[in-house]
C-alpha cells in the first residue's frame, strides 16, 4: 500500500511538472519548453503510429519465426520489444528530468539563460567592439590629417620646410591594424549571437521531438540518441556556458588595473618631436587595453564553450544510444 | 630560511624527482603486499616497472646529453649553444653591413629623386624635377631595407630562443618525469620529455651543422657571381665581348650598366643571406627537430599531439 | 521499506536544495576568484560550503542507489548488476574523498609563496590599485599572482620599447620630409637631403606593429590568468557533482580536467616560461634606452646605425619570440595535459578541435 | 675501405662536391663511428635479451641488425645509383648540369636587367617631362619707353603641358614590381643552385646517412638522404629545361631593343601613343610568364621526385607537412 | 601548325626512346617476376604483377600517343562549334584573347588622351602684377612687383587624381590580358608538346612514374580544359571600346576647341583643347575658357554626340535634365550594351571596374578549375596526387 502511495506522489509530481514543460501554442515560449505539437496531435500522433507499426512488425516476425522455427528471430524480437520499453521509459524520465534541470539552471542564472547570453553578446558587440572600432577609425583619420601639416620657413625656393608630425602616419597604421582586428572580432561575436537564436528556435521545438521519434525506430536508435544529446547540449549547456562567461568576466573586471601611459615612458620626449604625438599615443594605449579585454571574450571563451558543449554532446550521445542490452 | 632551489641544475632535480617517485611506488607496493590487497599490489607492480623505466630513461638522457656536450667541446672547443649563438651573430652582423650598404645607396637616390631644378627668374623660364623617375628604384631599396631589418629581427629572436632553451627549457624534464609517473598524466609527461630532448639536444646540433655549411657555401657564393658582375660592370667580363656597353644588361647605356651592377653586387649576397641563412636553414632545423620529436614521442610511449604543430606550419 | 522512504526523502531534499542553492537576491550566482590576498577568498569559501553539501548529498544518493542495486543484484544473482553497483559505489567514494580535499588543495595553492622556493619573482600588491613593487599593503606571491606579476613586467618593458621605437620613428620621418631650398633669384635647387631616413622609418613602422601586437597578447594573457581562477570556481564544483552520477561521469571528469588544467597547470607554465624570457627582454630594453640616451638622436656620429638600430632590431626580435612564439608552445603543452587528465578522469575532452584551431 | 673506394669510382660528380666536408671531423669517419656505436648498442641489447630471456628485446635487436644491414645496402647502392643517373644527366645537359644551369640563369638575369633599365630610362624621361613647368609674361609699361614709365604691369601664365603623364607613371610602378619579382626569383634560383651544388652531397647526405644508422633518428635520416639526392640531381635539370623553354619563346632577341620604348625619344606634342608603353609591357610580360611558370614547375618537379625517393628510403614522404607548405 | 601537329613533330624523335624505355621496364619486371616465383616472395610477386600492368600501359600510351592527341583535339574542336582549317581550339581561344587585348588598349588610349587634356588644363595658371618705377622687370628679380596669380581650372586636379588611380589599375589589367594571351601561346607552342613527351617517357620507369604521370596530367589539362574555359566564357572576354563625350555639346566650346590640338579635342569631348582655344589661353591675358563647361560626369556616365551617334543608332532625350541616350526600342539602356555593362553608366570608373572581372577574377577561376582537373586526372595516369601545396587551395 505504501508503495502505491509513493508512486502516486511521484506521478503527481510529474504531472505538476509536466504542465509547464510544454510550450504554449503561441510564442513567447517560456525557457526549456518542449514544442506543444508534442501533445496537440503532432509528435504524439506520429510516435504512437510508429509504436503501433513496430509492434505490428514484431508480431509478424514472431509469427514467421514460429512458422519457420527460426530461433534467432525470436531473440531479436524479444530484444526489440525490450528496446522499445527502454525508449519509452527513457523519454518519460527525460521529459521530467528536463524541466527540473531547466528550472534549476534558470533560477541559478537568475533569468532565462538565452536572454542573458543575448544581452551579454549584444553588449559585447555594440557597446564594446563596434564603438571601439569607430573610435579607432576616427583616431586614424585625425592622425593622417595632422601628419600632413607642414611648416615652411622662408619661401620654398630659399627656405626650409618639414612635416613635424610625419611620425603620426605610423601611429595611424597601428590604428588601422587594430580596426581590422576589431572588425574580425565583431563578425565572430555576431555569428555566435545568431547561432544562439537559431538554437533557441530549433533545438527543443524541432530537434528533440525528432530525436525521440528516431529513438523508437529500431534502426535509427543511434541517430535518435545523438539527436537528443545534440538538442540537450545546444539548448541547455551552450547558453549556460555564456552565463558562465558573463560571471567570469564580471568577477575579474575589478581585479585588473593598469598604470597610466606615463609610467612606461621615461623617454617621454615624444612631445619634443611633435606636440600631437602624446595625445595620439594615449588614445592608442587606451584602445589597446580595451582590445586586450575583448580578445579573451571573443576568442578564448567561445572556444571553451564549444569544447564543453561538444564534450557533453559526445558523452550524452554515448549514454543515450546505449541499448542497455547487458542489463537484463 | 626558505630552501633556495636553483632551477639551473636540472640534472640533479630530475634524479631527485625520479627517485622520489620510485620510493613512493615501492611504498605503495609494500602496503599492497603487507595488507594483502592484491589489486593495489598488482597496480603497484605495474607502476614499479614504469618508475624503473623512468629512472632508466632519466639516466640514459643525462649521460647522452653529457656525452654530446663533451664530444662537442673536445672537437670544437665550445658547447653547441655557444657555437649556435656565435653563428647567428655572425649572420646578423653580415645582414647589418648590407643594411648600411642599402641605406647609403638610398641616401644618394633619394637626394637625386627629390632635387627640383628651378630656373624661373622673376617668373620666366621653367621648373623641372629631372630625376623623379627614380621613384621605382627607391621603392625597391626601401623594400630591401625592410626585408634586411626584418631578417635581423628574426635572427635576434632565434638567438633569444636558443638561450631560452639552454637556460630555461631544461626545467620541463623534471616536470615531464613527475607527470610520467602518474598514470593519468603519462601522456603529457612523455610529450614533455620528447620536446625537451628534441629542442635541448638536436636543435643546437642542427645549428652547429648550419655553422659548418655557412663558411663553405659563403665562399662559393662570393666566388661565382661577384666576379662576374664586377668585371662586366667595368666592361671586362665574358658577356662584354659581343656588346661591351651592355655587360650587365643588354642595353647600351654605360651609366645604367654601372649603377645596375653596383645594385646587383649588393642584392645577390643579400638574397643569399635572407633566403638561405635567415629562412631556409632555420626552417630546415625546426622541421627536422619536429620529425625527431614525433619519433621520440612514440618511443616515450605517449603520442604527442604534434599534429597540431604540423597544422601550424 | 525504510530504504525506499529514505530514497524518496533524499530525492525531495535534493530537489529543494538544488533550487534554493546559494543565489543572491537577483538570482545570479556571485562568483569570486579562488584566491585573493594570498589565501582562499572568502567568497569561494562560503560558496564551496554549500556546493560541498550538495556534492556529499549527490554522492550519498548514488551510494544508496548502488547499495539498493547491489542487494537486488545479489538477490537475483545477476553478476553484471553487482559489478555495476560496486563500480558506482567506488566512484561515489572517490568523488566524496575529492570533495574533502578540495579546500585543503586550494588553500595550499593560494598560500604557497613562490619566493620560499628560491625563485626571484615579481608578485603583485594585495591592493589591486597599486602597481608592484610600490606596495603599501603587502604583496601576495602565489603562483597565479607571480605569473601575473611577470607578465606585467614584460608588458611594461614592451610598452616602453614600443614608445621608444615610436619616438625614433617619428623623428626619422619628420627629418625625412625636410626640404631645403637654395634657389636665389629663382635659379637653383630645392632638395630634400634626408629622404633615406624615411625608408628606415617605414621599416621601423613594421617593428611598431609587431611590438603593439606583442603588448596586446601579453595583456590578454594576464586577463586569461585572472579568468582561470574564476573558471575554476565554477567548473570544478559542477564537475565533481556530475562526476558522481554514473550517466554524466564522463562529462564531469572532462569539466574537472579543464578546471584543474586551467587553474593549476597554466599559471605554473607561465611562471616557468616567462621567468626566463623576461630577463633577456629587460636587458635588451635597458640597452636600447641607454644607447638612445647615450648618443641621442644626432645622426652625425659614425656608427649611428649600429649604435641605435642594432638593439632596436634585437628588442623587436626578442619581444616577438617572447610574446607570440612561446604562448603557442605553452598552449600546445596545456592541451596535451588536459587531454591526458580527462582520459584518466573518465571522459575524453573533445579538445581535438582546439588543436585544429591552433 | 669500401665506402672510400666506392667514392673513387664516382668520376662524373666533381670530387669537390663530394668529399672534404669538415663537419664532425670529416664525414667518412663520422659515418664509421656511427656504425660502430649502433653495432655496440645492438650487441648489448641482444646480450641482455638472451641473458634475461627478455623476448621483445631480442626481437628488437634482430630487427635493428636487419635495419643496419639495409642502411649499409642503401649507402652502397646509392653511390652507384647517383653516379649512373648523374652520368645520364650530364650527356642530357651537355656538360656539368650545375655550371650550365648557372650560366643560363645569369643570362636570363642579364636580359631582365636590360628590360628593367629600358623601362627605368623611359620612366625617368616621362617623369621629368611631367614636372616640366614653363612661365612667361608680357610686360606693359605704363607710358611706353620713349615716355617716362611710372609703373610696369606684367601679365603672364604658367603652363605644364605634360602633367597628364603622371597617371602613366602610376601605371608603370605596378610593372616595376613585376620586374622586381622576376629578378628576385632568378636570384633565388641562382643562390639555390650554388647552395645545392656545394652543400647537399658534401654535408646533407652524410648527415642523413649518419642519422639513418641510429634507430630514433632513422625516419629523419631517410628524409634527409632523399632531399640531398633528389635536389642534387633533379633541380639543375629542371632549371635547364626551364631555360630551353625560355630561350625558345622569350621576347628579347637582339641586345639593345627589347621593344625599346626609347624609339620615340623626341619632343612629341601633347599627343602620346599608349603603344610605346604597351609594347615594352608586352615584352616584359612575355618573359615574366615563362620565368614564373618555370620557377613553379621546377619546384613541383624537384619536390615530387624528393617525395617518391623519401618513400623508397624509409623517410617521411610528406616531409612533415613541408610538402603542403609550398 | 596546330598544337597536335607540334606535338607530333616533337614526339617523332622521342617516340623511339619511349618505346625502348617501355620494353626495358617490361624486361626488368619479368626478371623480377621469375626471381619472385623462385624465392616465393609473395609481396614481390604482387608488386611485379602491378608493375607489369603499368609497363604495358606505358607501352600502349607511348605507341598510341599521337592518335589519342589528335582524337582529343578533334573532339574539343567540335565542342567549340567547328574550327577553321589547320586550326584547333587553342587558336580559337588565342583569337578571342587577342581581340580583347587590342580593344582594351584602344580604350586605354582614349582614357590616356583624356588624362593628358585634364592634366594640361588643370596646371594652367595666370599671374598679374605691377611694379612702380621703370624697374627693368623684363629679366631678373622683380622684387617690388606685387600682384596675384590665379589657377582658373585647379578644380580639375580632383579628376586628375582619380584618373591616376584608374591608371594604377588599368596598366595591370592590360598586363593581365597580355599575360593570358602569352600563356595560351606558350602552352600551344612549348609547354604542351614538351611536358607531354617528357611525361610519357618518365612514366615508363617505375621509380619516376609519379613524376611522369603528374607531368602528363598537367600537359593534358593545359591543352584541353584551360582553352575550353576561355571559349566557354567568351561573352565576358569581349569589349567594345567607346570614347568619352559630354552629355550635350557645349556651344562656347565649338569656338574655343575648333579642331584638335590634342587628340579628340573636339567640342563634345570633355576638356577639349583646340588650337585656337589653347592659344587664347596660353597667351597671357584674361583667362578664357579653353575647355567646355559642360557637366564633368564623364568619370561616371558617358553622354553621346548628337542624335544617332550613340553606337547602335539610338535616340537621346532629356530625362530630368540629363541627356540619356537609349539603344533601339526594346533595349532600355544605352547602345553599347554587351555582356557586362548593362547600364548607362559607362564612364571612366565603371569601365575600369568592368575590366577588372575578365582581367583578374576570371583568370583565377580558370586556373582553379584547371588545377582541380589536374588533381583528378593525375592519379589515373599514375601521377602524384598531392601536387605539393596546390591541393591546399581547393
Amino acid at each position: 500500500m505504501r508503495i502505491s502511495y509513493v508512486l502516486t506522489t511521484i506521478f503527481l509530481l510529474c504531472t505538476v511538472r509536466a504542465a509547464d514543460i510544454v510550450c504554449p501554442a503561441t510564442p513567447p515560449y517560456p525557457p526549456c519548453c518542449v514544442s506543444s505539437e508534442f501533445w496537440s496531435g503532432g509528435w504524439i500522433y506520429i510516435s504512437s503510429v510508429a509504436m503501433i507499426t513496430i509492434i505490428l512488425l514484431l508480431s509478424v516476425v514472431y509469427m514467421l519465426s514460429k512458422i519457420f522455427v527460426k530461433h534467432e528471430w525470436e531473440i531479436w524480437i524479444k530484444d526489440e520489444a525490450y528496446q522499445i520499453l527502454i525508449s519509452i521509459v527513457l523519454i518519460i524520465t527525460l521529459v521530467i528530468v528536463l524541466s527540473a534541470i531547466c528550472n534549476v539552471f534558470t533560477t541559478l542564472a537568475g533569468n532565462d539563460p538565452f536572454l542573458i547570453a543575448h544581452n551579454y553578446l549584444n553588449s559585447l558587440i555594440w557597446d564594446k567592439t563596434l564603438n571601439m572600432a569607430t573610435n579607432t577609425f576616427q583616431y586614424s583619420v585625425l592622425c593622417q590629417l595632422l601628419a600632413a601639416f607642414r611648416t615652411q620657413i622662408g619661401p620654398v625656393a630659399l627656405g626650409v620646410g618639414f612635416n613635424q608630425n610625419a611620425g603620426l602616419r605610423a601611429v595611424a597604421v597601428c590604428f588601422d591594424f587594430i580596426y581590422a582586428l576589431t572588425a574580425g572580432i565583431s563578425a565572430s561575436l555576431m555569428v555566435q549571437d545568431i547561432g544562439l537564436s537559431i538554437i533557441q528556435a530549433f533545438a527543443f521545438r524541432i530537434m528533440l521531438p525528432i530525436g525521440i521519434i528516431f529513438r523508437i525506430f529500431p534502426f535509427f536508435r543511434k541517430a535518435g540518441g545523438f539527436l537528443i544529446a545534440l538538442s540537450l547540449g545546444l539548448y541547455i549547456v551552450y547558453p549556460l556556458c555564456f552565463v558562465m562567461n558573463k560571471m567570469v568576466v564580471d568577477s575579474i573586471v575589478s581585479g585588473i588595473s593598469l598604470p597610466a601611459l606615463e609610467t612606461y615612458a621615461e623617454p617621454f620626449l615624444l612631445a619634443v618631436i611633435s606636440p600631437f604625438m602624446p595625445i595620439a599615443l594615449i588614445g592608442l594605449y587606451t584602445i589597446m587595453n580595451q582590445l586586450a579585454f575583448l580578445l579573451p571574450q571573443a576568442l578564448f571563451l567561445p572556444t571553451l564553450n564549444l569544447v564543453i558543449t561538444l564534450t557533453f554532446i559526445k558523452n550524452a550521445a554515448r549514454v543515450l544510444s546505449q541499448n542497455f542490452a547487458e542489463a537484463y | 630560511m626558505p630552501i633556495v632551489v636553483s632551477w639551473a641544475e636540472w640534472q640533479a632535480i630530475t634524479l631527485a624527482v625520479v627517485s622520489l617517485m620510485f620510493s613512493l611506488v615501492s611504498l605503495a607496493y609494500m602496503i599492497g603486499t603487507g595488507f594483502h590487497l592484491p589489486k593495489l599490489q598488482g597496480w603497484a607492480k605495474d607502476e614499479l616497472y614504469q618508475a624503473l623505466a623512468s629512472l632508466l630513461l632519466a639516466v640514459l638522457l643525462i649521460t647522452f646529453i653529457s656525452t654530446i656536450d663533451t664530444t662537442m667541446t673536445t672537437i670544437y672547443g665550445k658547447d653547441p649553444f655557444d657555437i649556435a649563438r656565435d653563428y647567428v651573430n655572425t649572420v646578423t652582423a653580415g645582414l647589418g653591413t648590407f643594411f648600411t650598404g642599402f641605406v647609403a645607396y638610398d641616401v644618394y637616390f633619394q637626394l637625386f629623386k627629390s632635387a627640383v631644378l628651378k630656373a624661373m627668374p622673376s617668373q620666366t623660364g621653367f621648373d623641372i624635377n629631372p630625376l623623379i623617375g627614380l621613384a621605382p628604384l627607391t621603392a625597391m631599396l626601401s623594400l630591401s631595407i625592410e626585408a634586411t631589418l626584418g631578417a635581423m629581427a628574426l635572427l635576434f629572436g632565434m638567438s633569444a630562443f636558443i638561450s631560452f632553451i639552454q637556460y630555461q627549457l631544461s626545467i620541463i624534464l623534471p616536470i615531464g618525469m613527475v607527470l610520467r609517473a602518474f598514470p593519468f598524466s603519462r601522456a603529457a609527461g612523455g610529450a614533455l620529455i620528447a620536446v625537451f630532448l628534441g629542442f635541448y639536444v638536436f636543435y643546437p646540433f642542427f645549428w652547429v651543422f648550419d655553422s659548418y655549411i655557412y663558411s663553405d657555401v659563403t665562399a662559393a657564393m662570393y666566388a661565382f657571381p661577384l666576379a662576374n658582375t664586377a668585371t662586366t660592370a667595368l666592361g671586362i667580363g665574358s658577356e662584354c665581348i659581343q656588346c661591351p656597353m651592355c655587360c650587365v644588361a643588354n642595353v647600351p647605356d654605360l651609366s645604367g650598366n654601372m649603377f645596375l651592377s653596383i645594385i646587383m653586387n649588393l642584392t645577390y649576397p643579400v638574397i643569399y643571406y635572407i633566403f638561405i641563412l635567415a629562412l631556409l636553414l632555420p626552417l630546415f632545423n625546426v622541421i627536422m627537430v619536429l620529425i625527431l620529436i614525433n619519433e621520440l614521442a612514440k618511443i616515450f610511449g605517449s603520442e604527442i599531439d604534434i599534429s597540431g604543430l604540423s597544422g601550424l606550419i | 521499506m525504510n530504504i525506499l522512504r529514505k530514497a524518496l526523502l533524499c530525492m525531495v531534499l535534493l530537489a529543494l536544495l538544488l533550487s534554493g542553492c546559494v543565489v543572491n537576491s537577483d538570482g545570479t550566482m556571485a562568483v569570486s576568484p579562488a584566491c585573493s590576498s594570498g589565501t582562499v577568498s572568502s567568497g569561494f569559501q562560503t560558496m564551496w560550503e554549500s556546493w560541498q553539501g550538495i556534492a556529499f548529498l549527490a554522492g550519498s544518493t548514488v551510494f544508496i542507489i548502488s547499495i539498493l542495486a547491489y542487494t537486488l543484484g545479489y538477490a537475483l544473482m545477476h553478476r553484471k548488476v553487482i559489478m555495476w553497483a560496486k563500480e558506482q559505489m567506488q566512484e561515489a567514494c572517490l568523488s566524496m574523498v575529492i570533495v574533502l580535499f578540495v579546500i585543503g588543495l586550494v588553500s595550499f595553492l593560494c598560500s604557497l609563496d613562490l619566493r620560499t622556493l628560491g625563485m626571484e619573482v615579481s608578485c603583485i600588491c594585495t591592493d589591486p590599485a597599486e602597481v608592484y613593487p610600490a606596495c603599501t599593503t603587502g604583496t601576495s606571491c602565489n603562483f597565479v599572482n607571480v605569473g601575473y606579476g611577470m607578465l606585467m613586467e614584460m608588458y611594461k618593458n614592451i610598452m616602453g620599447g614600443f614608445l621608444t621605437v615610436t619616438a625614433i620613428q617619428s623623428l626619422l620621418s619628420a627629418l625625412s620630409t625636410t626640404t631645403y631650398g637654395y634657389a636665389p633669384g629663382g635659379v637653383g635647387f630645392v632638395v630634400s637631403p634626408l629622404g633615406a631616413l624615411g625608408d628606415i622609418a617605414t621599416s621601423l613602422r613594421d617593428g611598431m606593429i609587431v611590438l603593439m601586437t606583442s603588448a596586446i597578447l601579453t595583456l590578454t594573457q594576464m586577463i586569461l590568468l585572472k579568468m582561470t581562477e574564476s573558471l575554476f570556481v565554477i567548473l570544478f564544483p559542477i564537475g565533481i557533482i556530475l562526476r558522481s552520477f554514473g550517466a554524466s561521469r564522463g562529462f564531469g571528469g572532462g569539466l574537472i580536467a579543464i578546471a584543474l588544467g586551467l587553474f593549476l597547470f597554466y599559471p605554473l607554465m607561465v611562471v616557468l616560461f616567462y621567468g626566463s624570457v623576461l630577463g633577456s627582454i629587460q636587458a635588451d630594453y635597458s640597452s636600447m634606452t641607454t644607447s638612445l640616451q647615450g648618443q641621442g638622436l644626432d645622426a652625425s656620429n659614425s656608427n649611428w646605425f649600429g649604435g641605435l638600430l642594432w638593439p632596436v632590431a634585437g628588442f623587436i626580435g626578442k619581444a616577438m619570440v617572447g610574446a607570440i612564439f612561446i604562448p603557442i608552445l605553452m598552449f600546445m603543452v596545456l592541451i596535451a595535459f588536459i587531454k591526458g587528465l580527462s582520459t584518466a578522469l573518465g571522459e575524453e575532452v573533445d579538445a581535438s578541435n582546439l588543436t585544429r584551431l591552433i | 675501405m669500401l665506402i672510400n673506394g666506392g667514392f673513387g669510382m664516382l668520376l662524373s660528380i666533381a670530387l669537390s662536391d663530394i668529399s672534404g666536408g669538415i663537419f664532425l671531423g670529416g664525414w667518412e669517419t663520422a659515418a664509421l663511428t656511427a656504425l660502430m656505436i649502433s653495432f655496440g648498442i645492438i650487441a648489448i641489447a641482444f646480450a641482455i635479451g638472451i641473458g634475461f630471456g627478455y623476448r621483445e628485446l631480442e626481437e628488437w635487436a634482430k630487427n635493428e641488425m636487419y635495419e643496419i644491414f639495409i642502411s649499409g645496402l642503401i649507402v652502397g647502392t646509392l653511390i652507384a645509383l647517383i653516379n649512373i643517373i648523374f652520368g645520364i644527366s650530364i650527356n642530357l645537359a651537355g656538360g656539368n648540369p650545375f655550371s650550365i644551369a648557372l650560366s643560363k640563369v645569369s643570362s636570363m638575369i642579364v636580359e631582365t636587367n636590360g628590360q628593367f633599365l629600358t623601362l627605368l630610362l623611359y620612366n625617368i624621361y616621362i617623369g621629368a617631362l611631367s614636372t616640366l613647368k614653363f612661365a612667361f609674361f608680357i610686360p606693359i609699361p605704363i607710358l611706353p619707353p620713349p615716355l617716362p614709365t611710372v609703373i610696369v604691369i606684367r601679365i603672364g601664365s604658367y603652363v605644364t603641358p605634360w602633367a597628364g603623364l603622371s597617371s602613366l607613371m602610376m601605371g608603370l610602378d605596378a610593372i616595376f614590381n613585376v620586374l622586381g619579382l622576376m629578378i628576385a626569383a632568378l636570384l633565388v634560383e641562382q643562390v639555390l643552385l650554388t647552395f645545392i651544388q656545394v652543400a647537399f652531397l658534401k654535408y646533407f647526405l652524410p648527415l642523413g646517412i649518419l642519422m639513418r644508422t641510429f634507430p630514433i633518428t632513422r625516419v629523419a635520416g631517410g628524409t634527409l638522404i632523399a632531399i640531398a639526392i633528389g635536389a642534387y640531381i633533379v633541380y639543375p635539370l629542371a632549371i635547364i629545361y626551364g631555360w630551353n623553354v625560355y630561350n625558345q619563346f622569350k621576347a628579347t632577341s637582339t641586345p639593345g631593343n627589347p621593344g625599346n620604348a626609347m624609339e620615340h625619344m623626341f619632343f612629341a606634342p601633347i599627343s602620346w601613343n599608349i603603344h610605346d608603353t604597351t609594347n615594352v609591357l608586352a615584352s616584359i610580360l612575355k618573359n615574366f610568364i615563362i620565368i614564373s611558370i618555370m620557377f613553379f614547375l621546377s619546384a613541383v618537379i624537384t619536390l615530387s621526385s624528393i617525395r617518391s625517393l623519401a618513400g623508397a628510403l624509409g623517410g617521411d614522404p610528406d616531409l612533415f607537412g613541408l610538402a603542403r607548405l609550398i | 601548325m596546330t598544337a597536335a601537329e607540334l606535338f607530333q613533330s616533337v614526339w617523332s624523335n622521342w617516340q623511339a626512346v619511349a618505346i625502348a624505355a617501355a620494353v626495358l621496364s617490361i624486361l626488368f619486371t619479368s626478371i623480377a617476376y621469375s626471381l619472385a616465383t623462385v624465392f616465393k616472395l609473395k609481396s614481390l610477386q604482387l608488386w611485379v604483377k602491378d608493375e607489369l600492368y603499368q609497363a604495358l600501359a606505358s607501352a600502349f600510351i607511348a605507341g598510341a600517343a599521337v592518335i589519342i592527341i589528335t582524337a582529343i583535339s578533334n573532339f574539343s574542336c567540335s565542342l567549340t562549334g567547328g574550327c577553321a582549317a589547320g586550326q584547333d581550339h587553342m587558336d580559337v581561344a588565342i583569337t578571342i584573347m587577342d581581340t580583347m587585348k587590342e580593344n582594351v588598349i584602344t580604350q586605354v588610349q582614349y582614357m590616356f588622351d583624356l588624362s593628358m587634356r585634364v592634366g594640361m588644363i588643370t596646371e594652367m595658371g595666370k599671374y598679374y602684377d605691377f611694379s612702380v618705377g621703370n624697374v627693368a622687370c623684363l629679366v631678373g628679380l622683380c622684387s617690388t612687383a606685387t600682384g596675384f596669380s590665379w589657377y582658373y581650372w585647379a578644380g580639375g586636379s580632383m579628376i586628375l587624381d582619380s584618373l591616376d588611380y584608374a591608371f594604377g589599375l588599368l596598366i595591370p589589367v592590360i598586363s593581365s590580358f597580355i599575360a593570358q594571351l602569352y600563356v595560351l601561346q606558350l602552352i600551344k607552342t612549348a609547354l604542351f608538346p614538351s611536358l607531354l613527351a617528357m611525361g610519357i617517357i618518365l612514366r615508363t620507369f617505375f621509380f619516376t612514374r609519379k613524376v611522369g604521370g603528374l607531368l602528363m596530367a598537367i600537359a593534358l589539362a593545359l591543352y584541353t580544359i584551360y582553352p575550353l574555359m576561355y571559349i566557354m566564357l567568351q561573352p565576358y572576354f569581349t569589349f567594345t571600346p567607346h570614347d568619352f563625350y559630354y552629355p550635350e555639346n557645349d556651344v562656347s566650346a565649338t569656338i574655343m576647341c575648333g579642331g584638335s590640338f590634342v587628340p579628340h579635342g573636339d567640342a563634345d569631348h570633355p576638356f577639349c583643347i583646340g588650337i585656337p582655344g589653347t592659344l587664347t589661353y596660353i597667351i597671357p591675358g584674361l583667362p578664357t575658357s579653353a575647355a567646355n563647361t559642360g557637366e564633368a560626369t564623364f568619370m561616371f556616365k558617358n553622354g553621346c554626340r548628337n542624335n544617332g551617334d550613340c553606337l547602335g543608332g539610338s535616340t537621346c532625350e532629356n530625362i530630368n535634365g540629363q541627356k540619356m541616350c537609349h539603344g533601339p526600342p526594346g533595349s532600355d539602356y544605352g547602345s553599347d550594351v554587351y555582356a557586362g555593362m548593362l547600364s548607362p553608366y559607362n564612364g571612366v570608373l565603371p569601365t575600369v571596374g568592368y575590366l577588372l572581372v575578365p582581367g583578374v577574377f576570371l583568370p583565377l577561376l580558370i586556373i582553379l578549375v584547371t588545377i582541380s582537373f589536374i588533381k583528378v586526372l593525375s592519379p589515373q595516369l599514375g601521377g602524384d596526387i598531392e601536387i605539393t601545396g596546390l591541393t591546399r587551395f581547393i
